[in-house]
């Protein structure tokens, strides 16, 4: 058994002739905010896509709570209590923000509810709440297609914490987004990850907001974590900034 | 339509109460016939000459006076839009009062659905063209007539043929469209076939699908197992597809084939019909008709659905005139035994039975079970050079009373009961061309 | 202010939406409408049967409307609209005088048993795959129809008697009555429930299959059940309209099931507005309008009368008969707003 | 079934195959290129029978040789591609590429009805059969068993060269190169200076050509009706998906599938020929659910 929330063991991916992983073990911790970071191409994305299986590893194995969770597809991942924010939100853009907020507390129950519609489920205060907790109270009723990307950044996140999560996975919370507003949404971000009580992993580019919203550092670099500590440690490290942080600014 | 269903149900009332009396109706301005006719889809290739027909028959009626001074005025329903579309525009037809008498139709499937129809709505309906044999085996119709034969006396007569000409074959092969036609045809055939020469055997059974655009495979099997004689009762498309490329690949040479309605794709396919193979067309119907080629009237009807339409008149002509023919007897015989101006609808059923009329090819008559009873014409095909297609030499045309499944018999259990001496005992009338 | 923009982006694809905006005016015809619709046998008997047959086909396009919902279209769906209807003619050929609701019960079960075992393979496709698979489906249940001639009766099919109501025979004007009646009430029941399920919890997630399947995934649903769940729906609407149908017509042909019956049933759909329950009725009836009368005073050129309307709804009115209904309710609700 | 049976069934199934693959191709260009999967394409096949039929007729009284239908063949073809096939994806597909899939599989099935009762108007309900060419050649004597030339020997040779040939153009000239490049990715042919809509414009023409090409090829050996274009276009369907959408190779390979499944059903079990392709398509689905030759788009997320 093992201490870790999450924890992967010995992760080998290949893509063609490409290693993106090379031998990762990581433990994730609950309660704690990890920020990943690295250089473009490393393999982020990937390793996030392995941990909710949605790609599968050449070798190893990905635990939660101590349970093997390799074989299983995101949707029972999901249901063990790791929930998905994405680079690029998925969202259903039919939908109001309201809407996909309903749409993902309504998949909790799975699919029974038949006849009662869905804007007059019991959750429905529960999510205005959650979307002012991301601060988007005001963009309830608009199609998610006319919101702006930090917007839809956090109504991504919004739906993913909807599921009531033990675990948030986050791919890069503030890309795209005005760097005026970046501190602002990580503001909202952590503070409605706090009040939800969920372990968050995220992986980021911006130093500064690693620097302010992580609680711990991962650095992934040629297929493999070359380091972990503290924001203060990770970013003072000189391979860091030769590898890193050079490549951002 | 208020009005004619209060007609209706007074005359039901009154000629329940009185039931010698019979109640004459007003003569109409017209008389509404709607026929049912393919005029789109593979089948068109016997509605549109029928429905040309019918319009020259009628202009020819309508021209003399019409009937007792009513002219005829003739609607058409085209069996191709699907039965839904059939069903829903038939009934509309006889609903909203548009049509007093149906003429329906071509299609079995279609004769199976108007039936029963024909009979909740009350409207006289004339069988012309349907060639299953269950409507009058299967159900008791009131309102239901045909002026033509069906699948048993039609098949039976090709066997009859057949043997007559070619006693001494051992094996046949059939290849039929597959729908009711092709399928309750050959049950006919090789059922009469097994009851008056049970040494043949059946080397194969294809039933490519109906509309195939291609028999290539078939034609190879065949010329592999060589058979003596191969069965199409196929048509339009279909037929022609077969007889050209079997023409093609030589099969002709080494099969006899019999096509009982090949008559109607003569002219369709030329050349490639060669001499020495059966023909026939669903009764006594050829436009060399040996009886009546002769006969002014024939040849001026001939001459005018030539000019119209181009083309030389093929069995739905005759179907359509045997109709029409039968439409005006019946109306005819009908004042004339009641002595009035214009019958009831009850007179007219009334005279439809046992009715005896001649269209185009010689006389039919309604039986008791409202059959009619056609003869039945085939012949050989040879190319003489007169046409530039096949035309029939030692024609034969059986009577028709005696292939006809007595009434109140099923024509399957009928036919087995049959056996060789009928080859010699039917009657027949025979032609050199 | 975007309150209201989300809600004319919304109306093509969800009229369910529009409710706050144009419930009243466009409700209140709904309503004329079906009285209108029931008072057809009594005012004008002539048309009552294309209304009978408009309503049956309607319920099958509302099936291949459902699925268009999730953005998925089936080029197979006459296969359910003909199983049940053969499911309904063998029944009755096995049990003459069977009742009118047994009939209609087996019809529906039938078509959604098939939904099920053809559900389950095809859910895993998308896009044209789809819509191929179900063609695929329907055209070996179609060659099946025709070859099995001593079972099925072939190309010509095979009549579907006329069953009893409540016990009783009736004759063709009665039992046509009781038909009709019998889809005013399948009509509006089917077509209510479908609006309430497309509302609900799992239709929204059905519907989500049509945006973003990835994030359905990450839901923790399985986009193939959702597909499914639709897919069965969509099964058993076109079956209860086959059955109906068949029972209209007195005979089942393998022509029900034919690619063209299933092109014929999108066709309607995205016609009347693709997407919902009233436009599926709606273009049912303006499609059998058009083929009865085109058929009848231009027998050789209905289907291209078709053709070309369908043309010029797509491409100038991509909403369909409902999309044209509601602008003009909506201009005609804006000018009396703004005269306030 | 002894070898003698076997190789007719064999020689049946590719004279049939080739004529089917020939029609695919046209409808497989089409789809691969413009994504549009085009009903009317049965009704330009229609057409190209019926236009090749009218003109050999014509031709023939006046008195030429048979062998004049071959190119009468090719100018139909050509006639189809240009004068129907250019306006219909100029005027109509042109203005729905940026619809939804079922919206164009619509207008072209819209196309289709249109097209389906044009046919009937210009040449009536008749079947027309004309084999001047199919007889120009002769036949050939196998196993005792007569094939004709045209179907045994002529039409698999063109299929194969138009499989050959099509492979070539699109890898080895420059217009095949830029029908390619713009099927990958359309916006990236524009940025450097490909006219996407003259590349559409082209392959829809090709394609157009190759249908009323099949039909050509198929008016010697068949019954020119009404309702042809309805049964072939629905074969190529199951071709198309079968394949693996856009794979001209895999086209090839399901064509001779359909075709010897369908030869070996008539010889062994006739009723079962009808549901062959079906029954193909379905199992290969099944097993490989892109097609034969598709390869999985993995989503990016």
């Amino acid at each position: 058994m093992s201490d870790a929330l999450l924890e992967t063991r010995n992760l080998v991916i290949k893509f063609g002739g490409v290693t993106a992983a090379d031998n990762v073990s990581l433990k994730i911790h609950a309660g704690r905010n990890l920020a990943i970071i690295g250089p473009n191409g490393a393999g982020k994305t990937t390793f996030l896509n392995i941990c909710t299986g949605w790609l599968k590893p050449s070798q190893g194995q990905v635990f939660f709570e101590g349970r093997d969770i390799t074989p299983l597809p995101p949707r029972k991942i999901v249901d063990k209590g790791v929930a998905r924010a994405f680079q690029i939100p998925q969202l259903f853009t039919e939908h109001t923000a309201l809407e996909n907020l309903l749409i993902a507390v309504s998949a909790r129950d799975k699919l029974r509810k038949t006849v009662m519609d869905m804007h007059s489920i019991p959750e429905r205060a529960e999510m205005l709440h959650l979307l002012e907790m991301v601060g988007c109270a005001d963009a309830a009723d608009t199609l998610v297609v006319e919101l702006s990307e930090g917007q839809r950044k956090l109504i991504d996140i919004a739906v993913a914490l909807a599921l009531k999560p033990k675990l948030l996975l986050m791919d890069e919370p503030t890309s795209g987004v005005a760097s005026s507003e970046k501190h602002k949404i990580m503001e909202i971000l952590i503070g409605a990850l706090k009040e939800a009580q969920v372990t968050s992993v995220f992986v980021e580019h911006d130093m500064g907001i690693v620097e302010n919203y992580a609680d711990e550092v991962a650095v992934w670099n040629s297929g493999d974590v070359q380091l972990r500590g503290t924001p203060a440690e990770i970013l003072e490290h000189p391979d860091v900034i030769r590898d890193v942080i050079g490549e951002v600014a | 339509m208020t009005n004619r269903f209060v007609k209706r149900t007074v005359a039901a009332m009154v000629a329940g109460a009185l039931p010698v009396m019979a109640i004459a109706a007003d003569k109409p301005e017209s008389l509404n016939v709607g026929m049912t006719t393919f005029l789109t889809g593979p089948a068109s290739v016997f509605g549109v000459p029928a429905r040309n027909a019918a319009e020259i028959l009628v202009e020819n009626i309508n021209a003399e006076g019409g009937i007792n001074g009513v002219p005829i005025d003739i609607t058409f329903i085209d069996e191709g839009a699907g039965a839904e579309a059939l069903t829903s525009e038939y009934r509309r037809m006889v609903e909203s009062g548009s049509a007093e008498v149906m003429l329906a139709s071509i299609s079995s499937g279609n004769c199976q659905t108007i039936a029963p129809l024909a009979e909740d709505l009350q409207v006289p309906n004339l069988m012309w063209d349907c060639g299953t044999q269950r409507i009058f085996e299967e159900n008791d119709y009131q309102y239901v007539f045909r002026t033509q034969a069906n699948a048993t006396p039609e098949m039976l007569a090709t066997v009859l043929y057949l043997l007559k000409t070619n006693p001494d074959f051992k094996t046949i092969a059939v290849v039929n469209q597959d729908y009711a036609w092709g399928r309750d045809s050959w049950d006919i055939f090789s059922t009469a076939l097994k009851a008056m020469k049970p040494d043949v055997e059946v080397l194969a059974e294809f039933f490519p699908k109906f509309g195939s655009p291609d028999f290539s495979t078939e034609i190879s099997r065949l010329q592999a197992l060589q058979p003596d004689v191969i069965l199409s009762t196929s048509w339009g498309g279909d037929l022609d597809t077969f007889v050209q490329q079997a023409s093609q690949r030589g099969l002709l040479n080494s099969s006899t084939f019999v096509l009982p309605l090949a008559e109607s794709s003569l002219e369709r396919l030329g050349s490639a019909l060669t001499d020495g193979h059966i023909v026939g067309g669903r009764g006594d119907h050829y436009f060399l008709h040996p009886d009546r080629r002769d006969d002014e009237d024939f040849q001026a009807f001939m001459s005018q659905y030539e000019e119209k339409t181009g083309e030389v008149s093929v069995y739905p002509v005759f179907h359509a005139s045997q109709a029409i023919a039968a439409l005006t007897a019946a109306y005819d015989k009908a004042i004339e035994d009641n002595g009035v101006d214009w019958p009831s609808e009850d007179q007219l059923l009334a005279a439809l039975e046992g009715l005896t009329f001649q269209g185009l090819g010689r006389e039919v008559t309604i039986r008791e079970d409202n059959q009619g009873i056609e003869d039945q014409l085939l012949g050989t095909s040879v190319q003489t050079g007169d046409y530039p297609f096949a035309t029939m030499e030692n024609i034969m045309i059986f009577d028709g009373d005696e292939l006809t499944t007595p009434v109140g018999e099923n024509s399957l259990e009928w036919v087995q009961t049959l056996d060789a001496s009928m080859v010699e005992s039917v009657t027949v009338d025979q032609y050199d061309n | 202010m975007s309150t209201h923009k989300s809600k004319t982006a919304t109306t093509i694809s969800e009229p369910g939406k529009g409710h706050s905006v144009m419930k009243s005016p466009l409700s209140l015809l709904w309503l004329v409408v079906i009285l209108v619709v029931m008072a057809v046998p009594i005012a004008a008997p002539s048309m009552k049967l294309l209304f009978t047959f408009a309503m049956a086909k309607g319920l099958g396009v509302l099936g291949v409307t459902v699925l268009l919902r999730a953005g998925q279209v089936s080029f197979g769906h006459a296969l359910y609209f003909g199983i049940a209807a053969y499911a309904g003619a063998f029944l009755m050929a096995a049990m003459p005088g069977m009742d009118i609701l047994i009939v209609l019960l087996a019809g529906g079960i039938g078509a959604t048993v098939a939904g099920l075992f053809v559900g389950l393979f095809v859910v895993r496709y998308r896009g044209i795959f789809f819509g191929m698979l179900n063609l695929a489906f329907s055209m070996i249940f179609w060659s099946i129809l025709e070859k099995f001639y001593h079972y099925t009766g072939g190309a010509d099919g095979i009549r579907l008697e006329r069953p009893n109501v409540f016990g009783s025979a009736m004759n063709h004007t009665d039992f046509g009555l009781v038909l009709y009646y019998m889809l005013v009430a399948l009509m509006i029941g089917l077509g209510w429930y479908t609006m309430r399920w497309f509302n609900s919890p799992v239709g929204q997630l059905f519907q989500t299959i049509k945006t973003n399947e990835t994030r359905l995934e990450y839901l923790g649903i399985s986009p193939k059940r959702a597909l499914l769940s639709g897919y069965l729906l969509s099964a058993a609407l076109c079956g209860v309209g086959g059955v109906m149908m068949g029972m209209a017509q007195g005979v089942v042909t393998p022509e029900y099931v034919w690619w063209v019956r299933s092109a014929e049933m999108v066709f309607i759909a995205v016609l009347g507005g693709s997407g919902s329950v009233q436009g599926a009725f709606l273009g049912a009836l303006i499609y059998e309008a058009v083929r009865t009368y085109a058929s009848v005073y231009a027998g050789d050129v209905w289907q291209m009368i078709l053709g070309g309307f369908l043309l010029v709804i797509i491409l100038f009115a991509p909403g369909g008969l409902i999309g044209i209904l509601q602008s003009l309710f909506k201009r005609s609700h804006d000018k009396t707003g703004g005269g306030k | 079934m002894n070898l003698a049976i076997f190789l007719l069934a064999l020689f049946d199934g590719v004279a049939y195959a080739a004529l089917v693959f020939i029609v695919a191709l046209g409808l497989t260009l089409i789809f691969g290129v413009m994504r549009i999967l085009n009903v009317a394409h049965g009704s330009l096949y229609a057409i190209g029978a019926y236009t090749t039929v009218t003109l050999t007729g014509w031709v023939l009284a006046l008195g030429f040789a048979p062998i004049l239908a071959f190119p009468l063949m090719l100018v139909s073809a050509v006639l189809v591609g240009v004068l129907i096939g250019g306006p219909l994806e100029y005027f109509l597909l042109r203005r729905i590429y940026d619809k939804s899939e079922v919206l164009q599989l619509l207008v072209t099935f819209a196309v289709f009805m249109i097209l389906e009762d044009v046919q009937r108007l210009v040449w009536g309900t008749r079947p027309y059969f004309d084999s001047s060419a199919l007889q120009a050649l002769g036949n050939i004597s196998v196993f005792g068993v007569t094939y004709t030339v045209y179907q045994l020997i002529l039409l698999p040779l063109i299929a194969v060269t138009l499989l050959l040939g099509m492979r070539f153009f699109l890898r080895h000239t420059l217009t095949g190169k830029l029908i390619t490049a713009t099927t990958e990715d359309r916006e990236a042919a524009q940025s450097i200076g490909v006219d996407a809509d003259k590349v559409f414009l082209f392959t829809f023409i090709i394609g157009a050509v190759l249908a009323g090409l099949g039909g050509a090829l198929a008016s010697p050996t068949t019954s020119i009706l009404p309702g042809m274009g309805a049964d072939m276009i629905v074969l190529s369907f199951a071709v198309v998906a079968t394949a693996g959408l856009g794979q001209i190779e895999g086209a090839a390979l399901t064509a001779l599938m359909i075709g010897l499944g369908r030869s070996f059903a008539v010889y062994l079990y006739p009723e079962f020929s009808v549901l062959v392709p079906y029954l193909i398509m379905v199992v290969v689905l099944l097993v490989r659910p892109e097609g034969l030759f598709g390869t999985p788009s993995a989503r990016k997320i």
